[in-house]
Formats: C-alpha cells, structure tokens, sequence
C-alpha cells in the first residue's frame, strides 16, 4: 500500500489534489482512499491530506504514520524534521522557487509548481501540478488518469489549462531525469 | 496592557494534569499563527500619521502601540493585508514572505 | 457624546487573540472590539459557531476574559444564568454579553433571545452576522440575503441562489420592546464602539446586529472584509440605526446609494445574479428605505 | 424538624428550599409542575432566597442553570418526559461539563402517543447522558435525596450534575406524611457550593471549550472515573445524613429480606413498597424470596448486585420501561453485571407500568411465581390481551 | 450503475436521490453537512424532485419529516451529534408515532468538551428511541443502507423509522470508490410508499393521540413487536437487495471467520475494517480470532449474537461509547445475551476513539491479546497516560 | 366584503366536538369557529397544550377533519411538513392550519414559528391566547399581561403577580413582515371569522392572534367567557388590528375606553391589584395607544 | 352538516384492533359530557329572535339548526351558561339540572 | 387499612377533602396516602379522589379497587353500579337533598350537605360537610382531627365557617343515629 500526506494551507487545494488522485486509481483499477484533515484552524491555516493507495480494497482507516510520499503545495510548509515520516523510500516533493535548498537531500524532490501554475492560469495554485509531478516520479498512478480524473473535479474551463499544468510538471521530472 | 500570551505548553503527562470540567485559564496560548501568513506587513514609519487605523481595524488585534509609533507582533499577524487596505497614507506594505 | 470611545482612548487590552479565525476574517474583528470596549469585566457567552470554533481549543484558549460555548440554541438562555449567577454570588460590575452569529442567533437561537428579552434579562446580546452558517461551510441561514449562492442554496439553471429575502432581525427584536437595540457595521467601527458603549451601560436586555463580512462565505480576498461591509451601507442593502423608547433612530442617512450591482457582483457569492435579480433586490431596498424615511427618526449628526 | 402531609413533589420543593439554590430556572409540565409551584410560592414568601427564572423552554431551563453553575451558583432546575428530551443535548452538555445541578425529573412516558402517567422511559432512555441518576420511593426520600444530591454532586471528586427521579402522580401528587428537617440542621449538613470549575474575576477562565482527538478521551475518562468514583462519596453521604437526621437508605442500593434468598426481585422507584409487602407475604409462607431496589442506576452498583445475586437461583427485574426492539433496559444492566461475574441465575424481566397502567398485588405474585417456574425472559406485565393474534 | 469516487457522504446522498424522497428538511452540522449540499445540488439541478426545506433547527428537522410522513410521503432529514440530541424528543415521536422517516446520523462526539470527530456517544445514548439503528463500515454499504432502509422502514409490518450511522470522518469525510446502481434498478428494489398510518381527505384521520393507562401498554408492545419483527423484513431486503444488485450484507450482523473461533471481537461501524485485518493477520498465525460486525442495535440481533459466540472462549466489544459510571452500551446489550442464555465466556469491553481518537492496528492486535490472556472487563484503549494517578 | 361569512351562512357541520375542555372555555370556541370556516379540507395541527389534550384521547377523538397533535415547540415546523406532504402526494385545496396556545406559540414555540414565517410557507398559524400555560395548571407564559397571578407567578405581600408585560407577540411576528397578520378576539367573532377567511385565501404565511379567555385561569364565572373578552377590548387591554403589505392597520378604534378596573377586577387573577399596579397598566395602555394613533392606519368601516 | 358523533365503542379484544401507528378514524366519540351539567340551558322558542348568536357562541356547538329554529344537543352540552349571556333577547333559561 | 374513594367535579374540592382527611389521620398518628385521579377531562367533568389510612406505613400505592367509603360529592355523581365497588361492610355516603330516593339501601348513608354549607357560606361546597358526616358514621377519624388539619388547606377566612360546616355535619348524624 502506497501511503501519502499532502501539506497545503487552507484554499491551496490539498484534498482536492488528493480526490482527483484517488480518481485517477479508480480509473487505473486500483483501489484508493483520500481523506482530510480537519481541525479548528481555517482558511489559510497550514492543513493536510492523505491517500492510501492500493491493489487490493482498503479497508483499513486508521491514521497514516509512515508516508511513502509526502507532498508540500508550498515550501514555507516543509521542515526538515517531517523526513522523518517518510518510509525508508519515501519521498518528499516539495514546490518551490529555490531548488538548490534541499538539493543536499536524497529523498527530497523539487518543482516550481507556482511557476508552471502562474504561466498557465496566471494564478500560482500548485496542486495539479503537483499531481503532475508525482504521476511523473512514482509509478503509482498514470498520467492518463490523473488528467480523466481532474476533470471531474474542476470546471470545464479550467480542465484544459490544467491538462495542461498536469502535461507540463509531468514533462518536468521527465526532462530532469 | 493585557492579553492572550504564548505559554510554553506540555501536554498532560498524567490524569491530574487536567482541569475540572472544562474550565481552563483564559487567555492561554500555545501555537503561533505565523504560519498562516503568504505576505508580511511593513509598517512604514516615515509614511505613517499614527491615525491608528490599522490599530483597530486589524481582526487579530496584532497591531500594538509602542512609544514611538506602532509595531506588529508578528507571531500572529495572519497576513490578510486588511492594514494595508485601512491606511489612508499607504504606510503598510505587504511583503512577500519567505520561510527563512 | 463628549466621552466617546476611539482608536486613541480604546484599552490597549487585547481580549481576543491568537484565535485561529482565517484571515480578515469580519467576525473576529466584530469580537475583538466589543469585548476592547466592554473590558475584563465581561462575561461573554459565544454559541457554537466560527468565533468559538477558532478561539476554544484547548489548551489553546484566545479569551483573556471570562468567556464559556454555549449550545446552538443557548447563547441567551445560557446568558440569563450566567448574569443571574454572578448576581447570585456576588459579583458586582460585570457585563454578561454574547456574542453569536446569525444563524446561532436568528434561527435555532431565536427562541432563547426572545425568553431573554421578555424577562428583560440584564444582558447585551451582540450578533455578528455574516449571512450564512460559516462554521460547518456555508450554508444558508435565515439572515442569508436573496440572492446569495451558499452550499444549501446552491445556484444554478434552475435556481439562482437563496431564494428568500434576509430575515429583519433588526426588527423582530424591536418589535420585543426592548430596552436598546441597533445595527451596525464592521465597516464603521467608531459607530459600532459607540452603541456597544452604550448599549453596556443600559440595565436591562440590549441588542446589537453588526455585520462582519466573512471573506470566504462571501467570496471576497481576504483583505477586502471592510470595503465590502462599507460598500453595503454605501448600496444601502444595510443600515446603521438604533431603537430606543419604541423609537427607531436612524443614524446615516445617505443622500445617494452607491451600485448595488457593484456591490453584488464584487463578491463570488451573487456573481450569477442576473439583472432581473439584481432588480430584485433593488426594489426591496427602495421599499426598505421608503418606509425609514417615513417613519424613523434621523440623528442630526452624521457619524 | 416538623411532620407534614405533602405530596412527592412539595416534599422535594422542601428539600430544594432547605438546600438553598441560587438561581432556579422553572418551566411546567405535567406531572413535575406542583414542584415549581411549590417553589415559586417560596421565592415570593421570602422563604427561598433565590434568583427565580421563568424560562421559554426546558432546554433554557437547563442551559441557565450550566450558566449559572458556571458562575460558581448553586442551581435547580426540574423537568419530566417531552421536557426531558427537550433539553437532551443540554444534559450532555451539563455533565461534560462537570456542573453539579441538581434536578428532578418527575418520571413520565414520552410521546408519541401521548401520555401524562408515570413510566420511566424518559429518565431511562437518557441512562448515558453523564448524569448520576436517583430513583426515590416515597415522598421522604425525595425530599431527603434533595438535600443528599447536592452533597453528591457538588463533592470535588464528583463533580456531576444529579437527577432525581420521583413517579409521575403515583409519587409526585400522592400525598403522605413527612418530616421536614430543620434549616439549621440542613446546613449542617450541606455546606457551600465550592468549585474550581467556574469563572471568577480574580481569576478569568474559558470555560465549554472544544478538545480534540490529541486530549478528548482523557476527559471522558475522567468523567467516567468521577461518576464511578461517586459510589464512595454516595456511601459517606448518607452516612452523614443519617448521623445528622437519623434516617439512612444504605448508598446505592437497598436490599430487603436478602438473606438466603433464592428468588430476587429487583425494582426501582415507588412500586417498591408494594413489591416489599409481597415478599413479606410470601417469605411468611416459607417461601425465600428477597428484594434488591437500585436507588442509583448510574454510577451503576455492580459491586452491591453481585453480593446481593451472588447465591440467588433467578432474579427478575421489575422496570417501567421497555427498549423497543430488546428489553428492559434495567435488565440489559443487570445481565451484564451476571455475565461479567459469571454468575448461575437465571434472568427475568418484568416490564409493568408503561404508560400509567397500574401494577397490582396480584402482578407482583405472580412475577414471583415467575421466577420460581421459570419462563420467558421479557415479560409484559398487565396487558390487557394475550401478546400473539 | 456507474462507479464513482464518493465520500461516504456522497455516497449516501446518492442512495437518497434514488430513493426518491418527496420531502426533505435540512439543517448544517459537522460531519453531516456534505449530505445535505449534495442533495441541495441535486434538487437545484432536478436530478432529485422533491420539497427541500430548509428548516431552522434539528427539532424542526424532524417534526416537518413527522409532519410530511402524516401525510404518506417519503421523507429524509439527517444528522448528528448536538443535533441528534436536539431533536431528541422528535426521536420518540416519530417512532412512537410509527412513521417511516430514513436519517441519516454522522456519528460524532457529543458536547461537553466540544469535539467535532467521530465516536458514536450520540447515537447510542439514543439507543432507546424506538428506531431502528444501522451502522455501516463504507461508503458503499451507506449508499446500499440509504436504499435499504426505506424497505425496512416502510413495510407495514415495520412502520419504524430508521436511523442509518455513518462514522464521522473516516466514513462521511473520507473518498472511496463506490457504484451507484441505476434508478430503473432502485425503482424495482423500493415500491412507492404506502402507508394507512396518514392523513386523507377522503378518510378522515386524528394522529399522534394521547392513550391514557388503559390503552397506552398496549400501543407499546406494538410498537416492541414491530421492531421485533422487523428482524426478518431485513433479511428478507437484504435477499431481495442481493437479487437486484448483486450486493449482499447478511442482515443484522455478519460475521468473519468465526468458524471453531476461541476469540471473538464484536465491531460496528468503519472499525471493523481493520480488525478484519488483524484477524486474518492473527489466523495466518493460527490463532483461532473471529469478528462479528454488529450492523443492527436494534432490533438487537440475540440469535445472531448466541450463535455466533456459543462455542467462544472470550469476546470483546470494541465501541467508541461509554456510559459514564458503568461501561460501554454496546458491552452491556451483549453482556445481556450472554446472561440470558447462560453462556460460559469472558466478556471484555474496548472503549476507544472518543473523541476522534485514532485506534491503530497496534491498537487491535492488543485487544485480541486481552481476549486471550483476560484482564480487566472495562478498557479504555489508548489513553495517552494510566489511569490511575 | 359582500360575501362575508355569517352565523346565518357559515357551514353547519361542527369539526371539533364532544371535547373535554372545560365549560365555557374560550380557547375551543376559537378552535370550533376556526374549523367551521376553513372546513373540512383544513388540516389541524395542534401542539400539546389545552385543546389537544381537551380533543385527542384515543379512542374518543374531536376532530372530524384531518388533525394532528404536535410536539410542544414543534407546530409551524409539523405545519411546514405537513404542507409540504399534501403537496408532494398530490393533495390539492387543503390548508394547513395551526392551533397553538399562547405558551406554545411565544415562548417554546417560537423558533419554528418563526423560520417558517421566514420561509413564507403556505401556512395559517392561529395563536388562542388564553394568557398563560392553562393545560399544566395556570403556569406564566411570555403572553401572560403585567400583574396577573398565575401559580408561577403567585401573589403575596412581596411580590403582586407577574412583573413582566405580556409579549406583543403580533407586532413581532408582523416585524417578520409576513404576509398577513391580525388580532382578534372570541369577543367579536364576525371580526375573527372574516379574518380567518382572508387569511385562509392568502398563498403564504398568515398569522391570527385571537385572545381566548379560560374562565378557570383568568378566575371568572364559566357563562362569563365571551363578557370579559369584550370588556378587555373595551378597556383597551385588546385591540382589533391587521397587518398587511407592510402596513398596521386598526380595525376598531374606540372613542373612549371602558373602565381598566373594572376589566381587572373582575377577575380572581387580577384581584389582588393595588391602584398602583392597576395605574402602571392604565399608562401602558395608553403609551400602546398613543403609538397606534401615531403610526397606524385606521379602517374606515366600523366593526 | 356533519360532525363527530357518538359511536357504540368496544375496547379492543386483540392487538390486532389498535390502529397502526397513533392514526385513527377522524370525529369518533365514545362518552357524552351531559355528566358535567348542573344547569341545562331551555331555548325559550316564544322569546326566540332566531340571530344565531347562540349557536355562534357556543364553545362546544351544541347549539344547531332545525327547520323551526334550534336545538340542543343535550348529549353535549356542558351546561356553561355562554348561550344565555349572550342572548339578546333572554331567550335562554338556565334550569337546574337534576339525575333523573 | 381502610380505602376511600371520593366522586367530584372539578372544582368542588374532592381532593381538598381527602389531602384534608390524609392530613387528619397524621394527626390521629396514623398513616394515610391522599392522590387524585388525572385524565384529560377538565374542570366541570367528573373526577375521584383516594384515600388509604392504616395504623402503620403504606407503601403500596396501587389502585384501589373495593372501597370502605365512596363519598358522593353530589348525587348527580351516583349511581347504584358503584355500590358493587364497596366492600362488604362498605358505606356509600352521598350529599344529596332528596336522601328518600336511597333510603331502601343499606349500604348508603346520606346528608344533604349543601344545605349546610349554603347556609354558613353561602355557597353550595359539599366537601367539609362530607368530612364532618364521615367523621360521624366511621370510627377512623376523629372530627377534632379534621378541625386541626382543615384549617391547613383553607384559608384563615374561610377556616372559621368550616369549623362550624364541621361540626354540623357531624351533628347530623350524631342526631340521625
Ligand atoms: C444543535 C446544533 N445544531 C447544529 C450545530 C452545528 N453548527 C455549529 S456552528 C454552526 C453554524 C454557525 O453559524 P452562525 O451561527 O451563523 O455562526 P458562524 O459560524 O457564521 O460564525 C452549526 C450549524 C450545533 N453545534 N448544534
Ligand atoms: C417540551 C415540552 N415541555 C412542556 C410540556 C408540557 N406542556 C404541555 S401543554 C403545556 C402548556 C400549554 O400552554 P399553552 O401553549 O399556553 O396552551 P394552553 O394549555 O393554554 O391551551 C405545557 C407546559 C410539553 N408537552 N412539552
Ligand atoms: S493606518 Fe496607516 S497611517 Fe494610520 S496608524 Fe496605521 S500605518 Fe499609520
Ligand atoms: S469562515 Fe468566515 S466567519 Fe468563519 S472564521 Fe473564516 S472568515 Fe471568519
Ligand atoms: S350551556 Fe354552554 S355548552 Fe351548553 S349550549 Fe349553552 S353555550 Fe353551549
Ligand atoms: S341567541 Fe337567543 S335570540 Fe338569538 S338565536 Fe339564540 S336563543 Fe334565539
């Protein structure tokens, strides 16, 4: 079982990011969870996400301890200590404009997602396009699927562009690697 | 002066850590809001008349007279830039805030 | 009037802070300053509802007063108790005051306030009303103005948002006969500190309405809460006004409405209003006002 | 100390006035209204020195009354049935809470249909509210338990609201005689309402406030352990009572003629007498029979059932009520104390009274006759047909 | 039927739309209030056709569902925590009256502290409303249940309302994959509502009455043997249900491995997933661990619970309940079954996840060793500190 | 107005009858009355309280039209319901109508009352005031008139009866701005007829507040009921009156009032009245009436 | 005309009689209330203006139209004495009752 | 133990008059229960009334099912079917100003008690007549008793003249027999 945490505050679209991956393993017959956070704090507050994703259905709702991925909507969000929720080959993937911070670290990964997300709808929303990263550094969920599934949860007029963001951050590990 | 502050809080070690009921000291603070802050307000003193504006509007109340002006405490101030709107001299900036 | 209550003389006290409210939230702003002009020597009793959701987590507590949750349904009953049970101890110069939304108030609420009102409970009853019930996500409330699209009025093709008008709160308390009443605004605070000051000094139930936008209910940036509660006293689809000896008082009277359209479709919560809508609301202002301008009072000094 | 002819109710609107509450917030409903009658005639004769509220509804007599505790004041309130109901989440909220108010609730069937008679389905359908419940049997033990509930409630360790349940009309509007204890031995007895768990201007407090998932359960859990722990502070209550009036009704349960018994009869409230009666009846005959009468169903005295059940060949319980779909739900407490104790018994349960009917000598032989023969373990009592057609 | 990606929330709304439920009154609380949006959303698109009240409290809630069900329609209101506990009153109303309405409840935490997360404190503490209570584990059973319940709930024999709970947050919160059958299948599995229990103008009726003591026993015995009774018309939906949609939940409970079991766990609600869990875990070490999901409280499945633990050596009940000042409910209706039927077992109770808290897979694995190596009866289960201090 | 119903012209057939209330009680005439002019497609919701209790006792039931007792906080919301199931079965021509007692509208009551007000459902809501909680023995109600003795309000060398005015529950539900609204009295039921009539044909919340003497609560002979509904109008304690579009309108304005004493004292609740108290209720009759001359319409045609 | 009317009531023999839920027929009487009468009111027919008043302001509506007038339904009324106060033409007479 | 069943309308005090009795055997020092019948009926319709008084404690508050004493408040109340709830040596007592109607029966005792109390109060009260007669014709209270605890329930006004109803109904019997 694939296990993720989302950090995102308040309106960035954390569980929304973890909804449509939960779709995409729907369509990918996989199996999956998303489920949020919930706590006294509001808009704008830091919050967090999560998916379990599996083979097999989950049946198990306890809390998740141990992530395989761990994915920052925003840099100001990550600290280092949260590394140590990662599973042995867990990986952090954070968005931001300063790469070279975490460079030193093997199980971090970066994407300006803000940058891509500005270009595309002039608004630095990083979610799809942290989605995007993720089909593209984990064989867990499909690209295919992520752009079907984004498009149940976003309006008609925004579901190009965010094909689009979805194409452009997968495309990004791509070049990297 | 008076009002909520920051405690350095530990979680109850043992069952008589806890208060009767639920009733607990006022005013009783353990987390920041910082966090929650994408841009930082700058007052600007040159600029400022000191109408206090910004003083009273502020939903968080984080704007506090000093002896020479006005100053943010800046552990609680969420960002919203509502002080920055209220100035009638354009004496707040809002600043991009970096996690550094 | 010489001894009013301002930015400069207001108690540098904070009694409600480091409260997790989203930012530029109008509710926490309404809280703020009327427990800075009532002062430590307020008991206040906040339903269920926003402000008590982000200011009671314990052991995070963002009351420097005496402060309790009361039930949905409970702010004024819970109120009665608590003036009458620091009498009862002998406590002396306090201000029992609550402090709920609308919902907590106009609806399920209302029962309660009544009661209280009826005794003529020594009590203020403060309701910050940001036209929905903000704390469960949006959902319409009785003081949810035509028109508005909230997550129980959705809008769409076959239904453009809350189909009726916003209850007049204002009023029905009145109609109580009750000591003092009035509305007001976050988007005028000096106005607002000056009926909290003197609403407190009256024995006997009082009542404030004041509105406090709430950004995201409203859909509005953050830091656009008081220009959007301004721009609804300048549209006049809001009033600041009091009730006194079975006398309503208007306190502002503006020569000429500012765009009602402007004000609606700044906010994402009336974007799909249609000019037939629009219209709508419009009447009923010019109705609303009609009927002030016969038969309320007007203060001379404009605030 | 006087005698008087009162009914169950103006002996409990005495023992009130001799407890001194501060603030009383009243509402009427049938059959708990002589009580706030009673009461409201004290305040107006300066008898009662208190601060007396008319409120709109039950769930506002209630939630005054937290508000009220809250300030650190002595509190009554009294409700019945629709009323209780009325102000359910108010009672959570007031045990959660740890105010101990007391109050009385004058045991009534709820709606629908409709009906005024005493059943005890109210109070028992509200078992796990967080309150400690009282079920008295006669007009001096309401008035007695008045007094006692805020010496139990009020106790630091307890800490908990009090209910005191009196039977509609067979209880609240019979009327019979009574001692009433002096005012100065009532203060002897029962000193100020003291507590931490308030607001203060000296020292400011929120109070009500939400905990989440990290520390909730811990508070539930102390809840749960100062109800428990009750048993004992219930024990030395009436242990002073009866050093100070002289009369004692032995904590949380009251066992008659137990001694080698082998066919016990459980019961609450006021059919008690009458059942008692049957049993010296039959024990005259030969017969060894016993009763065990639960004064308190929460905190629940599994330790007095077990030593009462302990050497019993079958038990029944005697309850004014009925879990639709089950059982009694006195009996379903019952059980679990046998099952947990694996004790040998078998179990009956006898639901009688529901809506008013009246439970007659002849009833209660024949329950005994029960569980000598054994049969069915839920058993109508009174119907007036047979159950299958 | 088509498969979507729906919270347990969504889930049930979507059986709501398919049950076509002419009259429907709201009221936001956390955790339900994504239930009610969705509805709201379908019945302004007209996906759903049906009379949307938005009403302006719980009490309201369910006296405008009383009132549409007086008149035959099909109603749906939903819930939870405070909000059940203020419409408590209309709770008995409407079962005694024996009016078919469908609820929904978000199990929540209820008031004081203030909690918004899931335990199911509200829901049980109503136990003895005279509703029939189901839990459900997922998103799909809570749209299957929605459907179901209607068929329950409307058969004539039944004529009992029925309260559907939905574990706040992990089930109402949280996203799974779910297929929604197609209304012309829904149509086939539910018949319109029909009912005598209603106002005509053709036939004149009076309703919801008052029965004084000479009548009124025996309205409650109808209204037990209803509920009694509904017992095989939930076998006999679920059957049908199986028929038409290939899905089957095994009626008032369903057991896991309880084949030759020494140990058994008795779950309810999103739990049982994870116990299931460990139970194979344990069984692929060979110990002999079984699990019985209670889907039903009432009518509270006697039989299902004697068969399935006739051989056991111990059993353990796992709720996120306390009755404060004895144990948890679900415990004590268990404990019950055994003592009636003279079973010869340990009993243990689990209470964990007040409040919200989290109840791990360390958490379960633990219990089962409790079962095994016996212990305390009462347990609370992870409590961030021992409780004696 | 051509068509008013009369005695000679209202329908002979009788819907509530053979009821246990006691003789001479107010309270069933406006009930009886009520029915015979909405007929037999009215459907009656009564909540618990004098009339339901007096006319539901299985198996001996009182209504002949379809009928319905509420919870006691729950009759416009049960209203609501059952307005919304006639349509939703497809029943045509019905109205849902409400009889509550004074108790069970203004004080438990009123939270349902008002949402559906807000809701403008279409309802009619007629209140019976017979001025206090009658059914559990004569309990003060929020309607319950300064000074009246009531077993919660008793009256002794302290205290004089109850200290509170009696709710203006009609202006308050008028400040709803509902549809329709009126006060009536058993005293002149021509008035209370026509207005049930109007009332019954407006689509939308109507409300009727029709003072019932309860010759047992109010301490007065049994033949005396519609007498001292009569004189309470004469001494100017009552007032006919209607609202409508927004506007008060007072139906019978009388030239000089009746003696207020004599009203009082006429009746064991009000026996124990001193000149003092009796002054206190002369001069807020007379501030009320002073503000009905003021801000009122006046009907033409006399009643 | 129509109304609630006595019927000839047996208790029910068997569960099987109760009705389902708390509905049943609408308009059933099972007792009289003449018990309650210590004075029967006599409509004097002489005196009789036939203005209905009466039958208006009856609480109980025993008061009912004939070919010729009006009558009593003397299973019914209470015996209140309303009828004959508002008589305007004392046309009623209120004559103590006796059990014979 | 003797039972009592008293047969009022509402409103003409039947149960004033067995709290009163109740309140006598106290001071007899004997034990008495006093409880009303409820039902839906209101004032004007027939009610009952109860009493138990035994030497020693009751707790058995069932019904009362045959009666030493049925007390008629009026005999418009009566009927000769009651006469089967008395015990064998039972005494219907009925206020009545025709007593030549019940003259054939021996089980009844009567007395035209508002003949009594219309001439000391001017108003037709039967219920203090009634406690005087019974306490003429049975043994179980005494009238000094009912004098003492009469003056409890009544008001200090009235409390003199029913002094005097008192005694003269217990006259009236005393002369009778
Ligand atoms: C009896 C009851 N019903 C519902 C709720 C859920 N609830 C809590 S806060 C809230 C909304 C509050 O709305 P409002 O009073 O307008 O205040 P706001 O959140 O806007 O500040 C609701 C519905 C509750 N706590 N209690
Ligand atoms: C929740 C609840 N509280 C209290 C009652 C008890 N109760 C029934 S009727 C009634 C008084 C009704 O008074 P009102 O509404 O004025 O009508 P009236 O009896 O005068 O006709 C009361 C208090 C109840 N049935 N339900
Ligand atoms: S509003 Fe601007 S000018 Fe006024 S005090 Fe604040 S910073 Fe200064
Ligand atoms: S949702 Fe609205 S009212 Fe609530 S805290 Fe946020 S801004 Fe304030
Ligand atoms: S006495 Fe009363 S009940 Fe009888 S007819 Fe006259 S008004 Fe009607
Ligand atoms: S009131 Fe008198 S005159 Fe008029 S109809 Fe009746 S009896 Fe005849």
């Amino acid at each position: 079982m694939i296990e993720i945490r989302w950090h995102g505050r308040g309106g960035q679209g954390a569980f929304t990011a973890a909804k449509i991956l939960g779709a995409a393993s729907l369509i990918d017959n996989k199996f999956s969870l998303a489920f949020p956070s919930f706590g006294p704090e509001r808009r704008g507050a830091p919050i967090q996400a999560f998916n379990k994703i599996d083979t097999q259905a989950i049946i198990n709702r306890s809390e998740i301890k141990a992530c395989d991925y761990l994915i920052f909507l925003d840099d100001s969000l990550f600290s280092f200590d949260y590394l140590n929720d990662l599973k042995d080959d867990g990986i952090a993937l954070i968005n931001t404009a300063t790469p070279e911070k975490f460079r030193d670290f093997s199980q971090i990964q970066t994407i300006d997602a803000n940058l891509i997300a500005l270009n595309i709808i002039k608004k630095p929303l990083s979610n799809t396009a942290m989605l995007g990263a993720l089909a593209s550094i984990s064989d867990d969920v499909s690209l295919s699927s992520l752009q079907q599934a984004s498009n149940q949860y976003l309006s008609a007029t925004h579901a190009a562009k965010n094909q689009l963001i979805l194409q452009e951050s997968y495309d990004h590990f791509k070049e990297v690697y | 002066m008076s009002k909520p502050y920051l405690r350095h809080y530990q979680k109850p070690q043992k069952l008589s850590d806890y208060p009767l009921g639920t009733a607990s000291e006022a005013g009783y603070l353990v987390t920041k809001n910082c966090g929650w802050r994408n841009e930082r307000p700058i007052i600007v003193t040159s600029e400022c008349i000191n109408c206090l504006q910004c003083y009273l509007y502020c939903p968080d109340g984080v704007i506090f007279k000093t002896a020479d002006g006005l100053d943010i405490d800046y552990d609680f101030c969420k960002g919203c830039g509502i002080c920055e709107k209220v100035c009638p001299k354009q004496a707040i900036k809002m600043e991009v805030e970096t996690n550094d | 009037m010489t001894n009013k209550i301002t930015a400069k003389t207001i108690t540098d006290s904070e009694f409600f802070y480091g409260h997790k409210a989203c930012a530029g939230c109008g509710g926490s702003l309404a809280v703020r300053i009327a427990l800075k002009v009532l002062g430590e020597r307020a008991i206040s009793v906040l339903p269920a509802g926003c402000m008590s959701a982000v200011g009671f987590n314990y052991p995070h507590l963002c009351f420097s007063n005496n402060s309790i949750i009361s039930t949905f349904a409970g702010t004024a009953s819970m109120l009665t108790g608590v003036e009458a049970g620091a009498r009862a101890v002998g406590i002396k110069n306090f201000k029992a005051v609550g402090l709920a939304g609308d919902g907590g108030t106009a609806d399920i609420g209302i029962q309660a306030l009544s009661g209280a009102i009826d005794r003529n409970d020594d009590i203020l009853y403060i309701c910050y009303d940001n036209e929905a019930y903000m704390n469960t996500g949006i959902q319409k409330s009785g003081l949810t103005p035509f028109g508005a699209k909230t997550t129980t009025t959705p809008s769409g093709e076959n239904i453009h948002g809350n189909l009726r008008p916003k209850k007049n709160l204002f009023e029905i308390v009145a109609a109580h006969n009750i000591s003092y009443a009035a509305t007001a605004s976050i988007g005028n605070l000096p106005d607002f500190i000056n009926k909290i000051e003197k609403a407190s000094k009256i024995k006997g139930t009082t009542y404030i309405h004041v509105v406090a936008p709430c950004p995201i209910g409203w859909g509005i940036p953050v830091n656009e809460t008081i220009e959007i509660a301004r721009k609804m006293i300048d549209c006049g689809l809001w009033y600041l006004a009091e009730y006194e000896n079975g006398q309503f008082t208007l306190n502002k009277n503006p020569r000429d409405f500012s765009s009602i359209k402007d004000y609606l479709l700044s906010q994402g919560r009336f974007k799909h209003l249609d000019d037939a809508d629009i219209e709508i609301l419009a009447v009923q202002r010019d109705a609303k006002w009609a009927a002030i301008q016969k038969n309320w009072n007007t203060t001379k000094e404009e605030l | 100390m006087t005698k008087a002819f009162l009914s169950g109710n103006d002996a409990f609107a005495e023992g009130v006035r001799l407890a001194r509450p501060q603030v009383i917030s009243i509402y009427p409903i049938t059959p708990q209204t002589t009580v706030v009658e009673r009461i409201s005639e004290m305040v107006e004769d300066s008898s009662l020195k208190s601060e007396l509220i008319h409120v709109e509804s039950e769930h506002s007599a209630l939630s005054c009354a937290i508000g009220a505790s809250a300030m650190g004041a002595r509190t009554f309130t009294a409700t019945s049935s629709q009323g209780l109901l009325y102000m359910a989440e108010c009672l959570h909220y007031a045990s959660g809470g740890r105010f101990p108010i007391v109050m009385m609730n004058a045991n009534r069937s709820t709606a629908l249909p409709w009906n005024i008679y005493g059943d005890q389905r109210d109070s028992l359908s509200q078992l796990d509210c967080g309150w400690i419940q009282v079920y008295v049997e006669d007009a001096q033990e309401s008035l007695d338990m008045a007094l006692q509930s805020y010496h139990i409630a009020e106790n630091p360790l307890v800490s908990t609201p009090v209910m005191v349940n009196l039977d509609g009309f067979v209880l609240t509007h019979t009327y019979e005689t009574v001692e009433i204890p002096s005012q100065t031995d009532a203060d002897r007895f029962l000193p100020p309402f003291q507590t931490e768990n308030k607001m203060s201007l000296d020292n400011p407090k929120n109070l009500a406030f939400s905990v989440g998932p990290d520390n909730n359960m811990e508070f539930k859990y102390l809840q749960h352990k100062a109800i428990l722990g009750s048993k004992r502070i219930i024990e030395e209550t009436d242990a002073k009572f009866a050093e100070i009036f002289g009369r004692s009704y032995g904590g949380l349960t009251q066992g008659y003629r137990l001694d080698d018994a082998d066919y016990i009869l459980i019961t609450l409230g006021s059919i008690t007498g009458l059942c008692r009666e049957v049993v010296d009846e039959l024990r005259e005959r030969g017969e060894k029979v016993g009763l065990l009468k639960l004064r308190f169903l929460r905190p629940f005295p599994s330790d007095d059932l077990v030593a009462a059940l302990g050497s019993a060949k079958a038990v029944g319980v005697l309850e004014k009520d009925i879990s639709f779909g089950y059982e009694g739900t006195v009996y379903t407490n019952v059980n679990s104390v046998i099952a947990k104790n694996g004790l040998r018994l078998e179990t009956y349960n006898f639901i009688a009274g529901l809506g008013g009917r009246d439970i007659s000598r002849e009833n209660i032989t024949a329950i005994f006759r029960h569980l000598q023969t054994g049969g069915q373990h839920v058993n109508f009592i009174g119907l007036g047909m047979t159950i299958d057609d």
